[in-house]
């Protein structure tokens, strides 16, 4: 059984990697896979905790998190291709006609 | 554990109208003369989805209405609940109480004003045809636009009603992690109605922004909740409370995770400096969407906030929260960011977004005048009324301000202030509501706006004005020795009044600009009707007998929510 | 002009006027001080009834032919306001009245108010500043002088201003504000308190400001009016806070209350003097503004601009006066015999002194002046001065104990500026009269058009009006007569006293009386060569100009004040001697009365006044007639003296006079006339160049720094503050710019530091 | 609730205001382009009914009222008190006393009259209902006594004259309205901070305040014992009650807003400005800051006399430098207002009577000023000083009124505005001495300047038949003044002169009420505050 704890500091260690990602890159996609990142990070503490309080909400919470990670992901690409659709760039940086 | 049997359904009336209003949305539209044959005969079963529609269902007007149906009793209903003070709890998830009520009232109310302005804004037409080879570029283009509107009148209704049931679940729900979890099924479908207008360039960009900056919120709050779930082991908010309250020092694990959760609602009431994408995201999408941003998802982010804030977090009376003072500088620099952004805004719906980060400021302002913990239950109730209210009436001249918006919008452009220029030539009544909303939200009496912003810098003079020294006999020694949530009311009477440049010059352009065009506006008469009833509201619950009875509702609302500790 | 004879009907209508007091006094049985308030309300109310009928009527040929513009009902009004004083004046001189010392009518009262104590108590009193009126022998005089000359100016204007075509379609402006102008005169003199004395002062000024304005469109005019008024002002305010601590001393302004008893002050307190001092010192302020005294005289030749009856009116009859008055007033305060409070000398050593720089230096100044009317202006702040000095004189008596001398020297002050109204009135009626004739006789030669730029009132154009002008001739030189102080003739009675009153003073008590005495001595002899310089170069000699030739003396309502007047200033005088007019005016007595028999009393008038008892007296008073009426007219003569042009005959009397002055040779003074010292007097020695630099140089760019700095400063901060807070908007919306990464940095940096900030402040 | 004349005359322009503003909208449009007359017809006829109820509770033909009567503390007709928010205490009391009552009839007064001098004002149909509503709020502000109610009409009049100025105004008309609204919103807000610390201070009353405990009523207030405990805390509100209402009067440093809003605003606009909305200032300083705080404002003598004394010789030098005919009134009213200062600051019934009379005849004589501006402005189309001459010729009316005008703002006797001068000056000398010499020599300024502008308007045309004619008339004769202005200002001037006379018409009830002000409200404060002569001994030392 690996202690609790290296779970939580490897959730930390991707929520921390998540949240450079998300301003680091420009590329929409990498941003979007990084926000999973931070949700896994999320959902291996809900991991953790279920382990170390062996809670079984802990299991549920985690699964109900995959969820939404999921239905974001679904809505994200979609909003994203729909950006790129008409603007033809998935890059955060370039799409900035809304700005100031 | 508890059964479904123990969650009593009539208390939920709201969430399960709108349930069978999304029910309603997907089937009615769909009814056709499709008809099944059994299998080995030849008798035709008709099965009434699909096929050649019906020619009362096949109108594309009918998921609007049902939308519009859908939510005013919605809202009725939930009147009807505040007003017969239902109370109830389905633990560990679900409370009902004045509270819930009223915000499910608010939500409700604000998705109806969405959808009667939606009706116009995405005007659905029984007649489209199909462009063919004789149509010049622009009336191919507009045939295809009614075409797509046509066919997405569904999406749209749809994704309010999950927009409903999601604040409306918010809430009410005593338990973190549903409250994350309906605040996400807002927030999602919120963020596809932001980008809903596909087609454009702007649409397509601000709901990219607003989904990505919101992820990241949420991924933030998310990640807060589950150090606190490791911190409890239960993300029941009882026993948060309860835990909280027996802690003898700060754990880290409770600290950071309430403040990661702090930033992920930071985000959804726009403070700073978690708002940025906020106006970028009102002005891509379309003022009705923006409207419910402005006023329904705020009031969603406050009521997760005062969950956090006011009920976990909170000290026993006396003692100071540990985050009254970040909240404090959040709020200053928050209303002063918005209000100085605003300021020279030319886009109309930016403006409205800065200035409705400018109102999230005053509102944290109160909250965290609470958190000084100077005072006892009454004057508690007294802010928290007075954030409430201000929520409430929020939908009635923000809201207005963006259905006066929707009409602009549909006539072209309300990308520019222009759009509005010698609006009160076009149409005075519009116009002149238009200018009671300005002043509303500018905060000038008698209009309802100065009443809830009083009732903030009142309770904040409340808890501080008594801390001052008592002996002291020149104001330079009064001064130093005043708690310095005081100088919060003195930051919101500044702000206020920095914010009337920007809402006097609308009514300046309105009045004295030469119009763009002569035309009158849409006629949209349920839209004009909404509009001048929202700005009679306004007027009547500045002062007078609405305004005192609104204040009582809300004042039961607020000690209902309080009491729960 | 044209049909005069036929004028005089006119004011037929007037004449059951007459039966006012009659009416009053049998029918409703009022006492003369009852009516008093007709003299003033009469003319207030005439004053808008003629500017709104005027301004409604104008151009009507009946409000035009019939009552002459509103000349008509101004001499109503005027008229009315003369018979009720003179109905007064009457009962006050016959003795079987009630009148006391002085009397007073308590009309209403205007404010009232309580006074808190210093033991922040409220006085039980509730102190009152009501309306009302005083009469004594001084206000009755100047009150009779103003009534009677207004109404005489007023008679004069039907003929000068109405027959003038500039005038058309104006004269009812004229006619309301001076009627306006009359009645703050009557106000002020029959004001029983200082307060009230105080608004009708100022009244006064508002109207002098309209009439010097007059002819509005003149940019002198306009400056002239602006001139007057602002310097009389400046007093105006000194004299406004004088009051205020006058005020505060006595917790009233009334007559009453402060003649009472004047060395005690409210509430039975001691009046200290240094703070009575300063008060009366400001009031004095006050009168050197509105009587044009060095150094607030600036205004008074320049007011010339208006009209000549205007002139007449200011200079004679009414605002000059005002100063004197007041200061005639300030007597009980410093009068030991009578209550008065000691160690007041100093006031009436610096009235003395104003007063005798004033009439040196309006004298000299009036050497070189050949406008008429400016002459006469000089004229006027000259002998105003003398008055002043003969007042400080006797302030300086009374305050000093010497109640006899003091007596004669306020008497007589008084009585010149009784004689002093009545000759300068005259004077200027004449004067009027030339400039109208001239006028008219240049209009009628050049057909109307002064493209030559020829001045009717420059003295240069005149000479040899004498036999043109008979009645206007005589007038003046009586007038001039009575100014130098010919012997028996009007001015002479009074002007004696004061000199001689003066040097009493400087040679047996003060010696700083000196320098006044000396300069108001040099100035008799000055006065004797200005005033003949004038007649001669006016009446006598050959004509200067080709329009001399057509001068008629033909306008109607001009001759009728000038024969009174003449009268009056030439017996006037010497009657009023008789009956003791100067112990009347010091409230000696009650009444006007000779002493013995007519013979007795004459031979004892004319003894007192050629060979008094005292050898200082006599001595100074045979100096000042040696100057005033020996050297100073025979330098005239030797300048401008000479005989008429041929064929020219004037009637005996100033025929003789003319002759005369041919008789002394002639001396040329161009030389004299050229000098640095001549242009400097008719720079007027430079003192309106001198204010004029003075309020260039600091006030006006003073003011402009003012507004300047509101507009920078002040509103330029507020500006600022727009402007800096467009300014942080436009940076603060830069920060959201428009990529998500950014937004989600900033966040994250939010989200950093709200744990700073929550664990910085927990730590 | 009982019928009471005070809400009826406040609430009825409100409300025909608002429904005459409303109804070209609602009608078709054949029937609303007619409706100019008709409106502005009823309009009168409300401002005139309006009046005339005023006139007669004057005269106490309605209430019997002896004005001279009324105790301090006391209130004439008052109402009977009904919650309109109850839960925060706010209610619906309304009374008036000598302090407010010739406000009032001030207000009734200029309001028909402003309407008479823009009788053809372009859009009538929206100009009279919104002076009507102007009437309405400002009246409000006079008249009630709750604290609550009083803001919101102290704000609600701003948003009539903003559209005044707005729609109405000049050039530059939306800048002045913006720095108008603005700035004097800002001010009151402070006020309104103020006004709440003393709110949270109240104790409670049964009925009132459901939610809070507290109330707003004025009365209560000031009968409270010890309203705030802290002294700090008493000066302090002091300062922000002062703030809101010097910014209103307007003092130095805080008047730019004024110039500015009367140069652009329409002549009726600048005539209710400068008429009644500065007085509000002074009536609220009166009413609620010295009041409720008597040993505060003794404290702060020192500061009031400075903003007196800056309002007053500053404003006039200010006047002095100006080239515009109505920005130089404007700075006018900025000096005067000071005088108003200085009367409150002597403490004593006369100085504080002054004062009283001085918002009275301030009332009367700036209206004409302005109207006479107006006119000027209209009818030759500038408002420089010197660009027109020789208005005598073109319209004696005109200049007559001017002359009347002018004379009575600077101070000449048997005017309105001398009385108070002269109450003010003696109270103030009695107090302080040979510092009166500086607003007496400003009389000389004030003076000055409205000579100089006269003597470039009314005269100096170098022409008797001709005028100097503005480039703005482009070469075009100029008409006469029309028999409405004339009728405005002749009766303004009629009432100037009447009250210059007969002072005691409103003096009477005026100082009746100060000695009551001074002896219940000051005189303790007073022996409570030996600083009272410290402060005055201060300020002399620091003068010398």
């Amino acid at each position: 059984m690996i202690d609790p704890s290296w779970i939580v500091g490897l959730g930390v260690i991707l929520f921390g990697i998540g949240l450079l990602g998300t301003f680091y890159h420009k590329n929409a996609i990498v941003v979007l896979m990084c926000i999973e990142l931070m949700l896994n990070s999320a959902n291996l503490n809900f991991v953790a905790g279920a382990m170390y309080y062996s809670d079984v909400n802990g299991w549920v919470f985690t699964a109900i998190a995959i969820a939404i990670a999921a239905a974001e992901v679904a809505i994200g690409l979609a909003i994203l291709l729909s950006m790129y659709s008409t603007q033809e760039t998935i890059s955060l940086e370039d799409a900035n006609i809304l700005r100031n | 554990m508890n059964s479904l049997n123990d969650i009593p359904l009539d208390i939920l009336i709201p969430e399960v109208i709108m349930t069978i209003g999304m029910l309603m949305m997907i089937v009615i539209p769909n009814l056709g003369d499709a008809k099944i044959r059994l299998p080995l005969t030849r008798t035709h079963i008709p099965v009434l989805i699909g096929g050649t529609r019906f020619s009362l269902v096949s109108n594309p007007v009918i998921p609007s209405i049902i939308a519009i149906i859908t939510f005013a009793s919605a809202s009725l209903m939930s009147l009807v609940m505040l007003l017969e003070n239902k109370t109830a709890t389905a633990p560990p998830i679900i409370e009902i109480n004045q509270f819930t009520s009223l915000f499910s009232m608010i939500f409700t109310f604000a998705l109806l004003l969405t959808s009667i302005s939606a009706f116009y804004r995405l005007p659905s037409k029984s007649d489209a045809k199909i462009p063919n080879d004789k149509d010049t570029t622009a009336s191919k283009n507009s045939k295809i636009t009614i075409l797509m509107n046509n066919r997405r009148q569904v999406d749209f209704y749809i994704l309010l009603l999950m927009v409903g049931l999601g604040m409306c679940l918010v809430a009410k729900s005593t338990h973190l992690f549903m409250l994350f979890v309906c605040l996400e099924l807002a927030s999602l479908s919120s963020y596809v109605l932001v980008g809903f207008h596909k087609e454009s360039q702007i649409g397509g960009e601000a709901g990219t922004k607003y989904f990505i900056v919101g992820s990241v919120a949420s991924a933030i709050g998310i990640y807060g909740m589950s150090l606190l779930y490791l911190w409890n082991g239960n993300l029941e908010i009882a026993s948060l409370t309860n835990a909280w309250q027996n802690m003898d020092s700060l754990d880290p694990f409770a600290g950071i995770g309430m403040g990661l959760m702090l930033v992920a609602f930071g985000f959804k009431v726009g403070a700073a400096p978690f708002h940025l994408a906020t106006p970028d995201a009102y002005s891509g999408a379309s003022s009705p969407v923006a409207g419910l941003l402005a006023t329904a998802s705020k009031a969603m982010g406050f009521v997760a906030m005062m969950r956090i804030l006011l009920i976990i977090t909170m000290p026993e009376s006396g003692e100071e929260a540990y985050w009254m003072f970040a909240l404090a500088i959040i709020s200053v620099i928050t209303m002063t960011w918005g209000n100085l952004a605003a300021l020279t805004s030319d886009n109309p719906k930016r403006m409205l977004a800065y200035s409705s980060v400018a109102h999230a400021g005053y509102m944290m302002a109160a909250l965290s005048a609470i958190g000084t913990g100077l005072g006892d239950f009454e004057s508690n109730t007294l802010i928290l009324t007075a954030i409430i209210f201000h929520l409430t009436i929020l939908v009635l001249f923000k809201f207005g301000a963006f259905m006066v918006l929707t009409l602009i919008e549909n006539e072209g452009s309300s990308h520019t202030i222009s759009g509005l220029n010698g609006l009160v030539r076009r149409d005075p009544i519009i116009a002149l509501s238009m200018f009671i909303f300005m002043l509303s939200l500018a905060g000038v009496p008698p209009l309802s706006g100065f009443l809830s912003k009083l009732l903030m810098i009142n309770g904040i003079i409340n808890l501080s004005a008594g801390t001052g020294s008592i002996t002291s006999v020149a104001v330079f020694t009064w001064i130093t020795s005043v708690n310095m949530i005081f100088w919060l009311a003195i930051a919101i009477v500044i702000n206020s009044a920095i914010s009337l440049f920007y809402y006097l010059r609308i009514g300046l352009i309105m009045f004295f600009e030469d119009p763009i065009t002569d035309d009158p506006l849409d006629r949209a008469i349920y839209l004009r009707l909404t509009i001048v009833l929202c700005a009679l509201l306004t007027l009547l619950c500045g002062i007078g007998p609405l305004s005192e009875s609104l204040l009582g509702i809300v004042n039961e609302a607020a000690q209902s929510f309080l009491l729960v500790r | 002009m044209g049909q005069n004879k036929h004028e005089y009907p006119l004011i037929y209508p007037l004449i059951p006027l007459l039966l006012i007091v009659p009416i009053m006094k049998y029918a409703l049985g009022m006492d003369s001080f009852d009516a008093a308030f007709l003299i003033i309300l009469v003319p207030l109310l005439v004053f808008p009834t003629i500017l709104l009928i005027g301004q409604i009527y104008n151009k009507n040929i009946m409000w035009k032919e019939k009552y002459k513009e509103g000349g008509v009902l101004a001499l109503g009004a005027l008229g009315v306001s003369l018979y009720v004083a003179i109905w007064i004046l009457f009962d006050y001189l016959s003795e079987n009245q009630q009148f006391s010392h002085h009397t007073v009518v308590e009309w209403f009262q205007w404010i009232t108010f309580d006074f808190l104590q210093s033991d922040y108590t409220i006085h039980p009193e509730t102190r009152i500043i009501g309306v009302g009126i005083w009469i004594d022998s001084i206000s009755l005089m100047i009150l009779f002088v103003a009534t009677f000359l207004c109404f005489l100016i007023c008679w004069f204007s039907m003929g000068y201003m109405n027959t003038d075509p500039i005038n058309e379609d104006r004269n009812h402006r004229f006619y309301a504000e001076f009627v306006l102008f009359s009645m703050g005169m009557f106000g002020m003199v029959l004001a029983d308190s200082f307060l009230w004395l105080f608004i009708f002062w100022e009244i006064m000024g508002l109207c002098s400001y309209l009439l010097i304005g007059f002819y509005y469109w003149k940019v002198s005019a306009a400056y002239a009016a602006k001139k007057a008024f602002l310097t009389t002002r400046v007093g105006d305010v000194f004299l406004m806070v004088g009051l205020l601590i006058l005020y505060d001393i006595y917790g009233s302004l009334s007559f009453e209350v402060i003649f009472d008893d004047p060395s005690t002050g409210v509430a039975g307190a001691l009046v200290e003097s240094n703070q009575l001092f300063w008060a009366l010192l400001l009031l004095f302020v006050g009168a050197v503004g509105k009587s044009a005294q060095f150094p607030l005289h600036v205004w008074l030749p320049d007011a010339m601009e208006g009209p000549t009856p205007v002139s007449a009116l200011i200079h004679a009859a009414t605002m000059v006066n005002a100063g004197l008055y007041l200061v005639a007033r300030m007597v009980p305060f410093v009068d030991v015999h009578h209550n008065g409070l000691a160690g007041l000398e100093e006031l009436g050593i610096i009235i003395a002194y104003i007063g005798g720089i004033t009439a040196f230096m309006a004298a000299s100044i009036a050497f070189v002046q050949n406008d008429i009317k400016k002459v006469l202006a000089y004229s006027t702040m000259s002998q105003l001065a003398y008055i002043f000095t003969g007042l400080g004189v006797a302030l300086w008596f009374y305050n000093t104990g010497h109640h006899h001398a003091a007596t004669i020297a306020f008497g007589a002050s008084m009585f010149h500026l009784f004689n002093h109204a009545m000759a300068k009135g005259m004077l200027f009626m004449a004067s009027g009269s030339v400039i109208h004739e001239v006028h008219h006789a240049h209009d009628h030669i050049h057909k109307g058009q002064n493209n030559n730029n020829f001045d009717p009132q420059d003295m240069r154009n005149m000479g040899g009006l004498a036999s043109k002008m008979p009645i206007t001739a005589t007038a003046m030189m009586f007038g001039s007569m009575s100014i130098i102080g010919v012997p028996l003739i009007g001015g002479f009675w009074s002007k004696e006293g004061i000199i001689a009153e003066t040097w009493k003073a400087a040679l047996e008590e003060e010696p700083l009386m000196f320098l006044p005495a000396i300069l108001i001595l040099a100035t008799a002899g000055m006065t004797g060569f200005y005033m003949s310089r004038m007649w001669l170069m006016t009446f006598a000699g050959e004509p200067k100009s080709d329009v001399i030739d057509h001068v008629h003396e033909s306008t109607p309502w001009i001759r009728e004040p000038l024969l009174i007047l003449t009268i009056i200033t030439a017996i006037g005088g010497f009657i009023l001697s008789l009956f003791g007019i100067i112990d009347f005016l010091a409230s000696e007595t009650d009444h006007l009365k000779m002493h013995g028999g007519i013979i007795s009393s004459v031979l004892d008038t004319l003894e007192h006044a050629f060979l008094p008892n005292d050898m200082n007296t006599r001595l100074i008073g045979w100096i000042t007639i040696f100057l005033s009426f020996i050297i100073g007219p025979i330098m005239a003569a030797r300048i401008h003296g000479g005989n008429l042009k041929e064929g020219e005959k004037a009637n005996p009397l100033i025929g003789w006079l003319v002759s005369l002055s041919s008789k002394f040779g002639s001396q040329d003074v161009s030389e004299l006339s050229n000098s640095q010292m001549s242009k400097a007097l008719q720079n007027r020695l430079y003192f309106d160049d001198m204010y004029e630099y003075i309020i260039s140089k600091s006030i006006i760019p003073f003011a402009n720094l003012s507004a300047w700095f509101d507009r920078t400063i002040i509103d330029g901060m507020i500006k600022q503050i727009e402007s800096k807070a467009v300014l942080g908007s436009l940076q603060i919306r830069r920060v959201t710019t428009g990529s998500a990464r950014d937004y989600i940095l900033m966040a994250a940096v939010g989200t950093l530091s709200i744990f700073i900030l929550i664990w910085g402040m927990g730590s | 609730m009982s019928l009471d004349v005070l809400t009826i005359i406040t609430i009825t322009p409100i409300f025909t205001g608002l429904i005459l503003l409303l109804m070209p909208q609602i009608l078709p449009k054949e029937i609303s382009s007619n409706l100019v007359k008709v409106t502005r017809n009823i309009s009168m006829g409300i401002a005139l009914g309006i009046f005339v109820i005023a006139t007669m509770l004057f005269f106490g033909f309605i209430g019997d009222i002896d004005w001279t009567n009324i105790m301090q503390g006391n209130y004439v007709l008052k109402n009977d008190p009904f919650s309109l928010i109850s839960s925060i205490g706010v209610q619906w009391k309304v009374g008036t006393d000598a302090l407010s009552f010739p406000m009032i009839w001030l207000t009734t007064l200029l309001i028909p009259i402003s309407m008479l001098v823009e009788w053809d004002a372009k859009r009538g149909h929206l100009f009279h209902p919104l002076l009507l509503i102007m009437e309405g709020a400002l009246l409000g502000v006079f008249v009630s006594l709750d604290l609550f109610v009083f803001y919101v009409f102290w704000e609600l009049t701003l948003i009539p004259m903003f559209l005044l100025i707005l729609v109405w105004g000049g050039n530059d008309r939306k800048y002045a309205a913006m720095k108008f609204f603005i700035y004097t919103f800002t001010a009151s807000v402070f006020m309104l901070i103020g006004i709440l610390i003393m709110y949270f201070h109240t104790n409670p009353i049964s009925g009132l305040g459901s939610m809070t405990g507290h109330h707003f009523d004025l009365v209560e207030m000031v009968a409270q014992e010890n309203l705030i405990p802290s002294e700090g805390l008493r000066h302090f509100v002091w300062i922000l009650l002062l703030v809101g209402f010097a910014t209103k009067m307007p003092s130095v440093p805080v008047h730019t807003w004024l110039p500015d809003a009367h140069v652009q605003a329409p002549t009726a606009g600048s005539m209710l400005l400068a008429g009644v909305m500065l007085k509000m200032g002074a009536y609220g300083f009166l009413r609620i800051a010295v009041t409720l705080f008597p040993e505060s404002t003794i404290v702060f003598i020192p500061l009031l006399i400075f903003l007196g004394m800056a309002s007053l010789v500053y404003g006039a030098w200010v006047c002095m430098g100006q080239t515009n005919l109505k920005r130089m009134v404007a700075y006018s009213s900025v000096s005067h207002m000071g005088l108003i200062f200085l009367g409150i600051a002597t403490m004593q019934p006369l100085g504080i009577a002054g004062a009283l009379f001085m918002m009275f005849a301030h009332g009367i004589i700036s209206p004409l000023l302005f109207a006479v501006a107006g006119a000027f402005k209209h009818h030759y189309h500038t408002l420089e000083i010197g660009s027109m001459r020789g208005i005598a010729h073109h319209s004696p009316y005109l200049s007559g009124h001017m002359m009347l005008g002018w004379m009575a703002s600077l101070g000449l006797p048997l005017m309105a505005g001398f009385v108070a001068e002269v109450a003010i000056l003696i109270a103030f000398w009695m107090e302080f001495g040979w510092l009166v010499m500086l607003p007496a020599l400003t009389l000389v300024i004030t003076a000055t300047y409205y000579l100089t502008s006269m003597q470039r308007t009314i005269f100096e045309s170098d022409d008797p038949h001709h005028g100097i004619l503005p480039d703005t008339l482009n070469g075009e004769q100029p008409r006469d003044i029309t028999w409405h202005e004339n009728t405005g200002m002749f009766i303004l001037g009629l009432l100037t002169i009447l009250f210059g006379i007969f002072p005691f018409i409103f003096w009477d009830m005026m100082s009746s009420w100060s000695t009551g002000f001074v002896t219940e409200t000051l005189v303790e404060a007073m022996q409570n505050k030996d600083t009272w002569n410290s402060n005055i001994d201060w300020l002399m030392e620091v003068l010398k």
